[in-house]
């Protein structure tokens, strides 16, 4: 119970604003939160601990709950439901340099054959870079080329648009555009004199024969 | 902009128009190009946007560049340009419109500068009541904890638009900026053997092995001469369906020969 | 509605089952999250706008709200506790006038060229000013605008909308205001005697995609 003496001093919020108060910090902040913690972020006269055990019970079988952590407490999601946060964390990874290029020449150019690809990147592709982009469901096969030879070509998928927040391929700036933009250095690209960092991809050049 | 008022009523500048001008003089690196400049101007008539006398503005502006130039300022060249075109602006406004000039009237231009400035101040306003607002991060928030229930990792891979665009402007300019190399020398590509045997074909009146048929240099180095080869069989194919050549192998393994198809065996 | 097929076939949770894991799903992701996406993690059969509703309704007035992001939702904390949570405040880069400027166009004339952008402020938009607010996710490619030159257009992002609290981009301050007193026209410059900011934009920029 709040101190009575103390009230007439501080006026503290009614009891109802506490548990509001409570419920926020404990939504917001990263760790969980002590009750002395509680009452000191709180202003004075509050009664954390009277507020806690209010919200404790709100949250009494909702899909989160008020839990003790030691001796701090948070707010969790019911264990119940811990099946519906199975897609929560994954783990992410930058795309290699080499898969990102090739992405961009497919958004850029599609529909485009794996020929066009390796005369727009200087260098051959490897077959896991275009395989992985399209497990990504980032790129998928076009319709074939009417060239001689009837190559398979590649284009963007929605999946690709979605991740990207683009309408369309068609929105993608042009050269024009990201120089203007200050996206393109009008320095070479570090590394330009260096071995050739694709030189991963240049070693089974004539793989694409085999097959 | 309001014609009516006497043109000249700004002309004998008062001393604190002046210190004024001096002010702005000193601080003309602080403003964003001449239409900043141009919407500080404005604000020391001290009335309504709307009501900004254009003409005022423009003599202002004038002013202000000649104070510059007999200190010596460098102005950059887009002030110099907006001088130009308020003096043509002040003109138009003062003389009586030629009947014969079909451009812009001067009314019409001063009131598209001075929407041009009410858009600007506008636009000022509406981002500061936007920074204004409750923020995420500082006035709200979003959780700060996260789950702890049993993950399933996934490895996904991750980029940005930022990073497509980099690579593809990369990609673009990479030649930009190094001496032409051949990358791809063992590649003979279908394009190429195209090219290579339209103009021979034509002197094929018998039937010709097809490795006859390899670019010279191709037939040494054994990736050169399988691309080559490769290429040069797809393209035969491709001359074949369009009736240009007939193709034939007297057994498995055995050379592939072709020969022109004359326009009467079609 | 649920599908009343549906329901024979697969039996959905009872609907305050469903708003315990929109409350958990919603409670557990800092990002909004979308009904289709709250959708697909549900139980065959559920009714995720119902359940979102009513959460909606039992968060009213609590110390931490459930708040529409353009087409997501998220729960956030009452904007009214933002001064229990000092702690919690993370510095943020400091926007430099232009940037400001900037986002606030794209915000009040979206879809909206860089060219459109600069008649608006009178000078060339700086190096990187654009590439900056891409980066820190507020804004993005929009449709080409159907002009000459088909240039890109800029538009803001749900991140955008997230961090100023807001449902839509209709929702911005003063908009209705602005609209009304014509300051949101497009209104090209009285005949050619102004140099013609979108000049420079004409080139030849969709070269890229022709073949």
């Amino acid at each position: 119970m709040p101190d009575p003496e103390n009230e007439s001093l501080f006026e503290a919020p009614p009891m109802a604003e506490q548990e509001r108060m409570v419920e926020a910090i404990l939504f917001a902040t990263a760790e969980p939160v002590t009750l002395a913690e509680l009452g000191s972020r709180m202003p004075m006269g509050s009664d954390p601990a009277e507020a806690l055990a209010l919200l404790r019970k709100r949250y009494a079988g909702r899909g989160v709950n008020v839990v003790k952590v030691g001796e701090a407490w948070a707010v969790r999601t019911a264990p119940d439901l811990g099946f519906l946060m199975r897609h929560e964390v994954v783990e992410t990874r930058k795309l290699s340099r080499a898969a990102i290029e090739t992405l961009a020449i497919v958004a850029y150019h599609q529909p485009v054959t794996r020929a066009e690809i390796e005369e727009i990147r200087g260098v051959s592709v490897s077959r896991g870079t275009i395989d992985l982009l399209i497990e990504m469901d980032w790129i998928r096969l076009g319709r074939r080329k009417m060239t001689p030879g009837r190559p398979v070509t590649f284009v963007v998928t929605q999946a690709f648009l979605d991740h990207f927040g683009l309408e369309s391929a068609r929105d993608l700036p042009g050269l024009k555009e990201l120089r203007a933009a200050g996206l393109l250095d009008n320095r070479p690209p570090p590394g330009a004199d260096l071995p050739d960092p694709d030189a991963e991809d240049d070693g089974d050049q004539t793989d694409m024969f085999e097959e | 902009m309001t014609p009516a008022e006497d043109p000249f009523e700004a002309d004998p500048q008062s001393v604190s128009e002046r210190l004024a001008a001096e002010a702005l003089i000193v601080d003309v690196g602080a403003f964003e190009g001449p239409l900043d400049l141009l919407l500080t101007l404005s604000r020391t008539q001290k009335v309504d946007l709307r009501q900004v006398s254009i003409l005022a503005l423009a003599e202002q502006y004038l002013a202000f560049v000649e104070r510059a130039k007999a200190l010596r300022l460098e102005l950059a060249a887009d002030y110099l340009v907006m001088a130009a075109w308020l003096a043509f602006l002040k003109s138009r406004l003062l003389l009586p419109p030629d009947p014969a000039d079909e451009g812009p009237s001067g009314e019409e231009l001063a009131a598209h500068l001075a929407f041009q400035l009410e858009r600007l101040e506008a636009m000022r306003a509406a981002a500061a009541r936007l920074m204004a607002r409750d923020q995420k991060g500082r006035d709200f928030f979003a959780r700060g904890l996260g789950e702890d229930v049993a993950r399933v990792r996934r490895i996904t891979f991750t980029a940005t638009l930022l990073d497509l665009m980099q690579a593809y402007a990369r990609v673009r300019t990479r030649d930009d900026f190094r001496p032409f190399v051949m990358d791809r020398d063992a590649i003979f590509t279908l394009e190429e053997a195209l090219e290579r045997m339209r103009p021979l074909i034509g002197f094929a009146g018998d039937w010709t092995d097809l490795t006859s048929y390899l670019p010279d240099g191709w037939q040494m180095d054994p990736a050169r001469r399988r691309s080559a080869t490769a290429a040069t069989f797809a393209a035969s194919l491709e001359l074949a369906k369009e009736g240009r050549i007939e193709i034939r192998q007297a057994d498995i393994f055995a050379p592939i020969e072709l020969r022109k198809r004359g326009p009467r065996d079609a």
